[in-house]
């Protein structure tokens, strides 16, 4: 693991204090925010399915940390962490989770789909696998425009071994695309161990070789080496160098998907990985950088701020509107298809 | 006789024929640790063991043709393609391979395995989680296609699905998975490419699959209760083969029939039934044969969209009554 | 106005669209270098360069998902599956993505991109590698669905396609690749969606699409030749969206209708047609509506067996002749 | 590659006399067979389509000389040679093709899809990736019936790209089958050159390590070299250990399907690999190793033979019955829908 690069050196570092209490602040209300759309499951005022990211929060904050404007992600079911990293607002984000008329999708599609091509996130993608072709078609429309964004590819261990992985990874190298695979290995697909279901002991790492790429594997649960990693990655993509596959080792504390009590966790797994909660981890490391507590509370009260802003504002919102049903099928706002 | 939940029947099923039979053997993700995302194949690890209960990588071309290679050698393999939406990855088996291996090869190859798939919507998992892929899978020669709503169906037709020598298709509903019913005690074994006559009527044959088995059930009530017509409702079961007779005698008594779809209007299942009883019972009908079905649109996924999208029990008895009252 | 062959339309409507729009790309298996399996691409690379037309690895979930990328950033991709057959291998952007996305999102991503295939049968190539697939694509909202049967209208059609700002399945009849007809010179922009009367006729209507377009036509002219049946030909050319006023219109006038279809008999789109005219036109019809298919099998290989599969010009005529006698 | 065992000692090491003799016929005999295929082609005798194997006989006679009685093959529609190879009758096969009453299948499918259970080969293959998972399947069932045939999976270099690839070596790997994936990598997908459609230059080979397994590319014109390396990927298989890759270089003499000029050759190509014509080496060998001149005319005037007495048989033959449309859709035969 490429873990060393993580440790904490001085606040002014290649990372700075600045992005660093931001990563921190999205860490925060990415956790705040996956708390609270499970209370709002248990208080049945979100209906649909859900799958939170709780303890793959580094992930996220340090990818999207690592991303310019412009610059386009395509993320899957488990999203909801991303889509607020790359910018889009809580509200929006909860809205949608809830159907309601402020969602991104004004509540349409919900938790497993949240889209905002407004802040470059093109997708989340529910059938494993597709998001990973699509994202080398991004990334070709860019080299083909001459445009210089990077596309980022956030997807599980589980999809690693999935036949659009392999044609995908194959085609990304061949072309030289601008593109980086980020898999978010945390240790499952849905209930099965991903060391029980793949030859391999890292499902995407340990296939690089096979498109003649780099293996890459990191701690995801350390907002820093994502941030490094991910960097360097889109730094070498932008510039013309080829794809990157990275594999972020990290844990899902909550269950698969709301309803799940993931009972098959071996004892002892989900403490060991609380001890290394990102959250913990890296306020640990904003003290040791000595940024002061109050600059740290300070982050933290403005992420509570905003989930519990977004709660209220969504509880207010209408439901999404029948109308959505009969419209934006066609590109002419339609969904005629005779005459 | 036993209350068994659906989801409790596909069990039953899938025990009862793996308790028979050593070469039935059950694949898919998460299907025995889990016991199945929908808890549909609980127990069967417990019973049957790790060598004939297997949990798969998210690999489903490799799960559809692991089972048909299986079962062209010798085994009878019941694979779990977990939201049929998502036969859509691995579709060639269905499109290319598992009907036409025995036709292509004039009977040298067989394949008898099953796939049981969670289907269709009213659960709230949007577009492509909600899908009724009966009609992604009944235009293939060679292809059985099985879609009970009924536990005590589950039990009979899976067990018949496993016995028959051929691939069958196997469509549990999603939304059905919680409810209950008897289901007689002992080896249960039904037949397939039998339709059943739930509620016999005289005014209209509805004619259902699935989900929408209950709300033509329900709408049938209504129907007599609030407007005197007495609906004849027939459970499909089978679109795969298709019990032609049943459904051209019951137009030949009611003289009015009516498909009830969940899916997206076009080219679902009831477009065929409509095409071959206006070819073969024309003169019949009294009146214009009524396809009930989705708008032409995917699913949304809240629940309150969902709803208006899947047809209701009170759209179906305002389509009825519309329609005989013209 | 030039002769060209069906293939070399396909050149030719690709050529003036990338010629046109910059951002409209070709990508598939051997479309580049080698001009295309079915030589329906040549000249393309030659003339437009590597940046814009790209020969792709045999990835068919890479070419139709970088396709759908591509398209939703900004690009106008032709993507070609080189068989129809072989969209089962990637069948989930069919059934799932292209035509889900812009629905889902509320219209914040678009998908305006076509898959052109090699459809149908008719040259002796097998279960495999002959089916029609307008049926496994038609029944999914938001993914338009077109099959020309002329040079004139592959040029015309193509150019919609590509001008479409939604996704297109563009189907070409392998066995009309070889076949002629007069291309108007200059620019040639058709309209999807619209249906053709290529024969007027006042006894039935055959409607038809592809390779069963010629066949068709020279059914009405025997049937008219030899049992004065005055047929109207109708070539569906769009599958989707659907040209129900032609067809209804035309059903009101001759009172007969006759759907002529490759495919194996069920769920094909015949059967889509027939349960429209069957609901909304019942009391314009004055005997069955009838499906003319294939049996309901696979296609076999050897051209004397194929030919006993597929609708000939005998069988149609036949069908008409009966069901009008009767 | 692991060329060098392939390189002559004496005719009585561990291929043995016999077999090579039985190897030289089986190349020959291939070899003229498609010749002849070709030569009804042009005289319209054949009518669908053909994929021929003139230049990789090797392959063929190699990896059938390396299997027992039992053991299963599974092939691509490229698959004459091993059809015959298996021991299927060249009268039966040819038949086939041509679309005769005698054929394998009674006429009814032709070239592309070859199948002669009772010389275990499972079927031929014509979408591409199928094949692959397949055999997986035909592995298990082995292991799980305690049978010990083990299932051989031929496949063409450009198949190694599709998805089906990636999760058919995953499965076999993690569940160690009985399986060996042999590619033939003629070094064309159709009319492409594999080189410029792989991110690795040796698209199976390359990939082994992605499922921890070993990289073994040889020599596909030698069938000693292939029949060894077959024969230990086999007798690994049986014996327990698992599923091998082997990646057989080769090249395609003739067009990839009847009606092909193969003009995408670059000049030379074809001459150069003429003069490493598998049959051409593999006489030279036999007579290195002393084996008389005429024991080897007469192996080659039985393949010579056998060819044109399966001709003569097939030119007579019925044509495929029409039956055949209407049967064998279902298990009783028939092919009823309805009632
Ligand atoms: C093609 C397909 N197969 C199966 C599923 C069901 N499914 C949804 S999530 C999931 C597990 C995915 O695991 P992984 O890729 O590790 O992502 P994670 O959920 O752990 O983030 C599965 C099997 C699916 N959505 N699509
Ligand atoms: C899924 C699929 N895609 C494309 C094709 C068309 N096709 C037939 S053969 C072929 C080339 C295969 O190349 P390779 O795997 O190297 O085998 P070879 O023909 O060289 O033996 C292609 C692209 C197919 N049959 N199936
Ligand atoms: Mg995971
Ligand atoms: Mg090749």
């Amino acid at each position: 693991m490429k873990g060393e690069e993580g440790s904490p050196d001085r606040a002014n570092d290649d990372i700075g204090e600045v992005r660093r209490l931001e990563m921190y602040r999205m860490q925060v209300l990415i956790r705040l925010f996956e708390e609270r759309v499970q209370g709002l499951y248990l208080e049945n005022l979100i209906t649909g399915t859900t799958h939170l990211m709780i303890g793959q929060e580094a992930v996220s904050a340090g990818t999207s940390a690592a991303m310019r404007d412009g610059d386009l992600m395509f993320c899957t079911y488990r999203g909801h962490g991303h889509v607020l990293a790359r910018g889009a607002p809580a509200d929006k984000v909860l809205g949608e989770i809830m159907g309601r008329d402020n969602g991104l999708m004004r509540g349409k599609a919900g938790s497993m789909h949240l889209t905002s091509v407004e802040h470059g996130v093109m997708g989340s993608f529910a059938v494993i696998g597709s998001h990973l072709v699509l994202a080398c078609g991004a990334a070709w429309r860019a080299r083909y425009k001459g445009q210089d964004d990077v596309t980022v590819c956030v997807y599980g261990d589980g999809a690693s071994n999935i036949g659009a992985f392999h044609e995908a990874l194959n085609l990304a190298a061949l072309w030289k695309l601008p593109v980086v695979f980020l898999c978010e290995n945390n240790l499952y697909q849905e209930y099965s161990r991903i060391a029980e279901m793949s030859a391999v002991e890292h499902p995407s790492a340990d296939r690089a070789g096979s498109y003649g790429l780099e293996r890459i594997v990191i701690d995801g649960n350390d907002a820093d080496v994502v941030f490094r990693a991910v960097s360097a990655a889109i730094e070498t993509a932008r510039s013309g160098g080829g794809p990157a596959i990275i594999e972020a080792m990290t844990y899902r504390q909550s269950g698969h998907s709301r309803a799940d009590p993931a009972k098959y966790r071996p004892a002892g797994e989900l403490d060991l990985w609380k001890e290394r909660d990102p959250l913990k981890l890296y306020k640990a490391r904003l003290r040791e950088l000595g940024i002061e507590d109050d600059r740290i509370a300070e982050v933290e009260a403005q992420s509570r701020d905003a989930v519990n802003e977004a709660t209220e504002a969504c509880k207010l919102a209408p439901l999404s509107s029948p109308d959505l049903i009969m419209s934006n099928l066609w590109a002419d706002g339609s969904c005629a298809w005779r005459n | 006789m036993a209350q068994l939940t659906y989801r409790e029947a596909v069990a039953r099923g899938i025990a009862q024929e793996m308790a028979r039979d050593e070469d039935v053997v059950l694949l898919g993700e998460d299907v025995a640790k889990a016991g199945g995302v929908f808890k549909a194949t609980d127990g069967i690890l417990e019973r049957f063991g790790p060598r004939r209960a297997l949990d798969t990588p998210i690999s489903e071309q490799a799960i559809l043709g692991s089972a048909m290679g299986a079962a062209m050698t010798g085994l009878k393999p019941i694979a779990e393609i977990m939201f049929g939406d998502f036969v859509a990855v691995c579709y060639d088996f269905i499109a290319n391979e598992f009907g036409k291996t025995r036709y292509m090869t004039d009977g040298q190859v067989k394949c008898p395995l099953v796939v049981r798939m969670a289907n269709g919507g009213g659960v709230a998992f949007g577009a492509q989680h909600s899908q009724s892929v009966e009609n992604w899978c009944m235009q293939f020669p060679g292809l059985k296609v099985v879609a009970p709503s009924s536990p005590a169906d589950v039990v009979g037709l899976l067990a018949a699905a496993v016995r028959d020598p051929d691939p069958v298709i196997f469509l549990e509903h999603k939304g059905l998975y919680g409810t209950r019913g008897e289901v007689p005690d002992g080896e249960i074994v039904d037949t397939l490419g039998t339709a059943k006559i739930l509620r016999p009527g005289t005014d209209c044959t509805l004619i259902a699959v699935g989900m929408m088995v209950p709300r033509s059930l329900a709408a049938a009530e209504q129907l007599k209760a609030d407007f005197g017509i007495d609906a004849e409702v027939i459970d499909l079961r089978s679109l795969m083969p298709l019990d032609t007779r049943t459904l051209l005698a019951s137009v030949g008594r009611t003289h009015r029939v009516f498909t009830v779809e969940e899916n997206p209007r076009v080219l679902g299942w009831g477009a065929e039934i409509v095409s071959i009883i206006a070819d073969e019972a024309f003169f019949d009908l009294d009146g214009p044969p009524v396809r009930i079905t989705a708008p032409h649109v995917p699913i949304s996924t809240p629940p309150h969209l969902e709803a208006l999208v899947i047809p209701s029990v009170e759209r179906i008895v305002e389509a009825v009554r519309q329609s005989l009252a013209a």
